[in-house]
């Protein structure tokens, strides 16, 4: 999200919830605020009004939203069950409050460290009320993900992109087969477990005349670098993990 | 008015900034470089009764600890050569058996180790702020029309050699110069003048103040001291 | 009704202008309140969206001018507030088939959600 | 000299150097009771006299720094390593502050964090930002820790435009690039050349913002360990100028693997890209070379890259070498080994591996051949090669520094072998070592007593005629190291009769255990390969075939028996191979994953990081493919099968990293008693005297421009007025 | 209610990807197979292909037999998807000749295995 626009949330933010307009939505959060957890951490206003919606979302659906978190400061991210994709979506989409109507990325993690080693991450936008958000769920190699095609038209591509880059199968996805890999392409390319360099390579073979695909043989050397940065060497003078996400909601279990 | 305004920017910026880093500012190079005067074809032999003087520094310190008989040794070489060519600090080290490279390391440390050609009558003129602001200015200005020469450098006849110096301790006395160990204090343009036509002439002029005091007590005569200082037993118990 | 229609477009593409938003607007209304009204007492998300659509119903019924009513409810314009009204309703619909309120349906394992992840 | 100084005038330095740091005399004093420090709240037990850096280092702190090392003296002048010790008013230099009971040191408090802040601003504003084409990037300690705890903004504002601090480059010679205005004035390079190279050429001049490093006079930094100070130096003043500008180390990769241009065996980082050997860096062992690296193992790797032999090459009817394929370079080799009936010599060169060795050994055994030798000659009078403990350096390079007194004999340790000479200085420096030298004059990098260069001094020490035999029986635990080259004399035997006849007489007073006799070895190959049976070279018989495995020796190529063919196997095309008849491409030490043992009997083995170059071939391949073509096709495909033949003939040689030591030194000297009475009247001599002579010494380091332009280097030293002998 | 918990964390119920059991994903691959196998004469009418009908069977069923050994029926069914999306790829001819003889490997020349042949062809690592 660029400076512009966080500013202009703010001003929307801002007015809406100073002004004379109707407060509904804003009512309603301070409302889901007070009662869900407090969180500790101190925020400035937009942040906490994020959070408030976030909370007021989980309070909606609290049998599929798991976790809700501010990244980056002022990001909200709703991390659902992998069962609750349709009727969160539903959700976010038609409800009167929440009215993203527009999905503006859709896109898989690959962590193959974790169970369910993709995590399928949907970036959303309200046009109505100027906000973002963004949906994390989970799956594994072997469990199809419900297409959210019904409800949103631009998830047609992205997820044929995660089907082809990822090999994770979306359920009732009308059109569901390989958007950028070449035919007869085996193998997902953005799992971590794929070789940089991939496992075939391609030449015009002038004697058939035609393409063919046979397994790599690296004439030269391939460039490896070393990525470990130089000053881990003093790892005792790091105050925190710079990856480390701001976690500021516990799942909604306690209600 | 230039620098005023620099002043004011910096007063005025709230926070303290860096306006430069330390670019090398002294006269003399941290190099070797052979010159005419200075080079390993001319040789550097310590005199005779400064060969005896050695021994005697050397006496002073124990074994083991001779290296620190470094300074005094180069102090001699200065003072017998005029000043420390490299061959003088090579002949250290062959005394002392250390690396020369030590002895370049103290001889380049010390400013008062002069490591060119220095004329025979070294003129050091303090322009610290007591003395500058008593006229040192003045006494330099004078000394370079008279010498034609400028600071840090050394007149053609290699007599004389005028530098610049940070203070010598005797601010009461400002505006002072160093003629080779001697101290000219209380100086005006025309003391400068004196002393300097005195020097040309063999003649030796006298150290101290050039004005009518006969150390550091006021000018206008002694406000306290006055009386004959007290003889021993003052005060003391009658009975010791 | 006194009130005389002048408005020729929403200046949204494919949204025509409604000949009588009022009513539209109160059928809808009136659907989505019936539907809410299956669902559990103390679901939130009955909670809330009662409200809001009890709040807007209220104002539209009070309101004679679609401008006003647009203006009280600031959520833009009549027709945009049908479209919004339809989703609702469409939305409401499905909760009652999805359940929302019901506890959590499956917990993520321990190391899921947890970033850097675990080496 | 240094020791002088550390030693006398500062008696508490024992103090600041830690215990443990340096393996001192194990007669110390006991250590009084452990202090407690607590270092971020973490308690720590420590000797008294350990610096606040060291204790922190104890708690797994690691406080930034830059002037101290742990293998230099402290000098305490970079102050990056302050650190705040609770109720002292001042931040404490960790490096130099010795710790008190129950101090509370914090590493990362506040106060510490803005001293570090402080001393990095002052450093970077006399620092150029030339970081983009500084060779240092990517590993510079400046960068590095003005990243960790520098500011992250610059209140450095040139408004007179007056440019930074800068100062003039000096030319310190062909290896060591220098960009002095990047000097931060940590002075690890001074206390390098001073404490451990003994060369004390480098220093700092002038004071304050004018203090520059270098060395005053027009001078070059020239010892046989300079490149370490590239390694030393925390920022980039001083870089490798063979390596300048070629690579990022980010980019390159790096493989462990061991040196043998030396027979010590150093540890070292092969760097590479894309196939090309960039850089070669000393890998730590504190039991080889602790973390240095003579510059003839560090910089001659450009000869790796000329006069290589790449293809195989056979000889024409014309008498010309001509480039064939594999196959009919094998189909000559073995056509010419069928005919000669048995009649085959194989001799190993200086750089061959363990497993070629086994492999060649093999091969000729199966074609009825024993005549399997090395190029460099050992004695075979009195017991030969059967006991190990003659030939190898048996009180291993680290025991050196047990020792109290240490007897050279012909030998020149500085240059033979670079780092056993830091030993021993620093045995010197630190221990009180005594040394003694027999044989041509030499400068040693520190002072010994000089005995002559007749080998009758020998003959007196042992029959304990001589005056400094008296020194030497009071010796507890004394060493003689004799130098291998000695045995190409034909009273060679004598000499290490008479050094075995010695070293037994001062057993008698050492300490139970010590080892005395040592040789010091001069080529990597020669332990693995009288190890394994190879015999040494001194007469060479007649026969049909010779086949040279990477030997080069002059003694050997200088006259070509006429009749014989001569195949010859290796990686450079040195003298062996011109007078080849069949040439067969090897693989040098950085293409091939071999075992070598060093001369104190450590087997350690190379890694491949560069597959090799053309149609070379790693040696044991080139011998087991030939194998086959002769029909007795030998029982190993593999690397792991070639290992497993190696482990059945000598175990040892496949525990790398492990010291075998040898045990059968009374027998040795039993056996060759009866030489040891004999006199021997040439003066004895080595072969590298002057740092000239160090540079150049195998196919390797003969094909490297850079060696060539240390030679001249030193060449240009010698003609300056500046230069000294110190011999 | 707290007893469907327990039973799910005993066994670990997943999401079907197709088939419901085995006997489904038997069905599934056999169709697949069928479909293929029809589908070859009309291929090679359509293409010039440098090979027989014939040898398209054999490798058919050669690609089938390969995994053979799968047991799992949402593996099974992951290769069925593959399976027909290669199938549909052929059918409507956006895979080109080119990407259908990428399944015999014809060009690809076996590693040699001898010690010989490696050392000559240097393709060995140590």
């Amino acid at each position: 999200m660029s400076i512009r626009i966080i500013t202009r949330a703010i001003q929307r933010l801002s007015t809406v919830r100073t002004g004379t307009r109707t407060p509904t939505y804003f009512k309603l959060m301070t409302r889901a605020e007070s009662t869900t957890v407090v969180p500790k951490q101190k925020f400035d206003s937009v942040t906490e009004q994020y959070l408030g919606f976030g909370n007021f979302v989980a309070e909606c659906l609290p049998k599929y939203i798991q976790k809700i978190q501010i990244s980056s400061k002022n990001e909200l991210e709703l991390l659902i069950a992998p069962e609750g994709v349709l009727p969160v979506f539903h959700f976010l989409k038609n409800q009167t409050n929440c009215q993203f109507a527009n999905l503006s990325d859709l896109c898989a993690v690959d962590v193959p460290q974790r169970s369910n080693r993709f995590e399928i991450v949907y970036n959303l936008l309200s046009l109505r009320f100027n906000t973002r958000i963004r949906v994390k769920t989970y799956t594994d190699e072997l469990t199809p993900i419900d297409s959210i095609t019904s409800i949103y038209e631009a998830a047609n591509w992205y997820e044929r992109e995660i089907w082809d880059m990822f090999g994770v199968f979306f359920t009732n996805h009308p059109d569901l087969r390989r958007i950028l890999t070449d035919y007869g392409f085996e193998g997902h390319p953005f799992r971590k477990d794929f070789p940089l360099s991939g496992y075939v390579e391609v030449r015009y073979d002038d004697e058939k005349k035609r393409v063919v695909v046979e397994p790599l043989e690296m004439s030269q050397e391939f460039r490896r670098f070393e990525l470990s940065t130089p000053w881990e060497q003093f790892p005792n003078f790091r105050s925190a993990s710079p990856t480390t996400e701001e976690v500021v909601s516990a799942d909604k279990e306690k209600k | 008015m230039l620098s005023l305004n620099k002043i004011a920017k910096c007063l005025l910026s709230n926070s303290r900034t860096f306006q430069t880093s330390a670019v090398l500012k002294h006269d003399t190079m941290f190099n070797h470089r052979d010159t005419k005067e200075d080079n390993l074809d001319i040789k550097f032999e310590f005199s005779d009764e400064n060969k005896k003087r050695i021994d005697a520094i050397l006496a002073i310190y124990p074994e083991g600890h001779k290296r620190a008989a470094m300074i005094p040794l180069l102090d001699l070489a200065q003072r017998q050569h005029g000043w420390l060519p490299i061959s003088a600090m090579h002949k250290v080290a062959d005394v002392l058996d250390l690396p020369k490279m030590r002895v370049y390391e103290v001889a380049t440390f010390y400013t008062m180790f002069m490591r060119k050609p220095t004329g025979k009558y070294h003129l050091q003129v303090c322009t610290t702020t007591p003395c500058w602001l008593r006229g040192s200015d003045d006494v330099i200005s004078c000394l370079k029309k008279k010498l034609d020469i400028g600071v840090g450098e050394t007149s053609k006849d290699g007599q004389w050699t005028l530098s610049e110096v940070e203070c010598l301790g005797a601010c009461v006395n400002a505006p002072m110069m160093q003629v080779n160990d001697d101290y000219f204090e209380d100086l005006t343009t025309k003391d400068v003048e004196s002393i300097i036509d005195d020097l040309k002439n063999g003649k030796t002029p006298t150290p101290g103040p050039r004005s009518s005091r006969y150390a550091s007590e006021p000018m206008d005569g002694l406000t306290s001291l006055k009386e004959e200082p007290y003889g021993p037993g003052f005060k003391v118990r009658p009975d010791l | 009704m006194s009130y005389k229609y002048l408005k020729q477009t929403t200046g949204l593409t494919r949204l025509n202008v409604a000949k009588s938003p009022h009513y539209t607007l109160g059928v809808l209304y009136g659907k989505i309140l019936r539907t809410l009204r299956k669902m559990p007492e103390d679901a939130a998300y009955r909670k809330y969206t009662e409200q809001i659509i009890s709040n807007r119903a209220k104002i539209v019924q009070e309101t004679v001018a679609v401008e006003d009513f647009e203006k009280k409810i600031d959520c833009g314009q009549a027709e945009e507030l049908i479209v919004q009204a339809e989703n609702e309703l469409v939305l409401s619909r499905q909760m009652l088939a999805f359940k929302p309120w019901e506890s959590l349906i499956a917990k993520p394992s321990a190391d899921q959600w947890s970033w850097p992840p675990s080496k | 000299m240094f020791r002088t100084t550390l030693q006398r005038t500062v008696p508490c330095i024992r103090l600041v150097v830690a215990p443990g740091q340096f393996r001192l005399n194990s007669n110390a004093p006991a250590p009084p009771s452990k202090l407690e420090v607590f270092i971020d709240d973490k308690k720590v037990l420590v000797d008294p006299g350990t610096t606040v850096l060291q204790a922190a280092a104890l708690a797994g702190v690691e406080i930034p720094r830059f002037c101290y090392h742990e293998r230099l003296a402290v000098a305490g002048n970079c102050r990056m390593c302050l650190v705040e010790v609770e109720r002292s008013p001042k931040p404490v230099a960790a490096c130099a502050m010795p710790v008190m009971n129950g101090w509370k040191i914090k590493t990362n408090s506040e106060l510490t964090r803005k001293a570090r802040e402080g001393v990095m601003e002052f450093l970077l504003m006399n620092h150029p930002l030339d970081c983009p084409i500084c060779d240092q990037g990517g590993e510079c300690d400046l960068q590095d820790q003005s990243m960790a705890f520098g500011s992250d903004r610059s209140r450095f504002v040139d408004i007179d435009y007056s440019g930074k601090r800068a100062v003039e480059d000096k030319d310190i010679g062909p290896l060591v690039k220098t960009i002095m205005t990047r000097c931060i004035h940590c002075t690890r390079c001074i206390r390098f050349a001073s404490e451990v190279a003994g060369v004390d050429d480098l220093g700092t001049t002038g004071r304050g913002s004018d203090m520059q490093v270098g060395t005053y006079i027009e001078k070059m930094f020239l010892s046989e360990l300079s490149g370490n100070v590239i390694d030393l130096c925390p920022v980039g003043a001083l870089t490798s100028k063979p390596y300048s500008f070629s690579a990022r180390p980010w980019e390159t990769r790096k493989t462990d693997s061991v040196d043998v241009l030396d027979a010590l065996g150093s540890n070292i980082v092969v760097s590479t890209r894309a196939g090309d050997v960039m850089r070669i860096l000393p890998r730590l062992n504190e039991d080889i070379n602790e973390e240095w690296l003579s510059d003839k193992s560090r910089f001659s790797y450009d000869g790796l890259k000329r006069q290589r032999l790449i293809t195989p090459l056979v000889k024409d009817n014309k008498g010309n070498l001509v480039p064939v394929e594999w196959e009919d370079a094998l189909v000559a080799t073995s056509r010419a080994l069928i005919n000669a009936n048995g009649n085959i010599v194989g001799v190993s060169g200086g750089l061959s591996d363990a497993e070629s060795m086994i492999a060649l050994k093999d091969l000729l055994n199966r074609l009825g051949s024993e005549q399997l030798y090395t190029e460099e000659p050992f004695p075979m009078t009195g017991s030969g090669t059967d006991f190990r403990s003659s030939y190898i350096l048996n009180s291993s390079i680290s025991g050196l520094e047990q020792a109290d007194l240490v007897l050279l004999i012909g030998t020149n340790p500085r240059y033979e072998a670079p780092l056993l000479n830091t030993r021993i200085r620093k045995s010197y420096v630190h221990n009180d070592l005594e040394i003694a030298l027999l044989g041509p004059k030499v400068d040693l990098s520190y002072d010994y007593e000089y005995l002559g260069e007749s080998p009758a001094i020998l003959k007196d020490l042992a029959e304990k005629r001589h005056a400094f035999y008296a020194k030497l029986s009071k010796a507890k635990r004394p060493v003689i190291i004799l130098g291998a080259q000695q045995f190409e004399r034909e009273d060679g035997a004598i000499l290490l009769a008479q050094a075995q006849q010695l070293s037994q007489e001062l057993n008698k007073n050492a300490d139970k255990g010590w080892k005395i006799l040592n040789v010091l070895q001069q080529v990597a190959g020669q332990v693995a390969a009288l190890d394994l049976g190879y015999k040494p070279y001194n007469n060479l018989p007649a026969a049909k075939v010779l086949y040279l495995l990477g030997a080069d020796n002059e003694s050997l190529t200088k006259c070509k028996p006429a009749g014989t063919t001569v195949i010859y196997q290796g990686h450079h095309g040195d003298a062996g191979a011109a007078i080849a008849d069949i040439v067969l491409p090897g693989a040098a030490y950085t293409e091939k994953q071999a075992t070598y043992v060093n001369t104190e009997g450590r087997a350690q083995q190379t890694l491949m990081a560069v597959q090799p170059p053309g149609m070379a071939r790693s040696d044991w391949k080139i011998i087991r493919a030939i194998s086959e073509f002769v029909g007795v096709k030998l029982p190993y495909d593999t690397l792991n099968e070639v290992r497993d033949r190696l482990t059945d003939v000598c175990p040892s040689m496949t525990r790398y990293g492990d010291l075998e030591p040898a045990n059968y030194l009374v027998q040795a000297s039993d056996l060759a008693k009866d030489l040891s009475s004999q006199t021997v009247s040439t003066p004895l001599n080595v072969k590298q005297i002057t740092l000239e002579d160090f540079y150049m010494t195998d196919s390797i380091s003969r094909s490297s421009p850079t060696m060539a332009k240390c030679i001249q280097a030193v060449r240009k030293q010698k003609e300056s007025k500046y230069y000294e002998s110190r011999a | 209610m707290a007893a469907r918990e327990a039973s799910k964390c005993a066994t670990k119920i997943v999401r079907p990807l197709l088939s419901s059991d085995k006997s489904e994903a038997k069905k599934r691959v056999l169709n697949l197979y069928k479909t293929y196998y029809r589908q070859i004469p009309l291929m090679l009418f359509d293409r010039h292909l440098p090979v027989s009908k014939e040898e398209c069977q054999i490798k058919l069923k050669e690609e089938f037999l390969k995994n053979k050994h799968i047991t799992d029926v949402r593996v099974i069914d992951m290769l069925v998807i593959k399976g027909q999306m290669l199938l549909q790829e052929i059918v409507t001819k956006w895979a080109q000749d080119c990407h259908i003889m990428t399944l015999f490997k014809d060009t690809v020349e076996p590693k040699p295995n001898d010690f010989l042949s490696k050392f000559v062809n240097n393709n060995d690592s140590q």
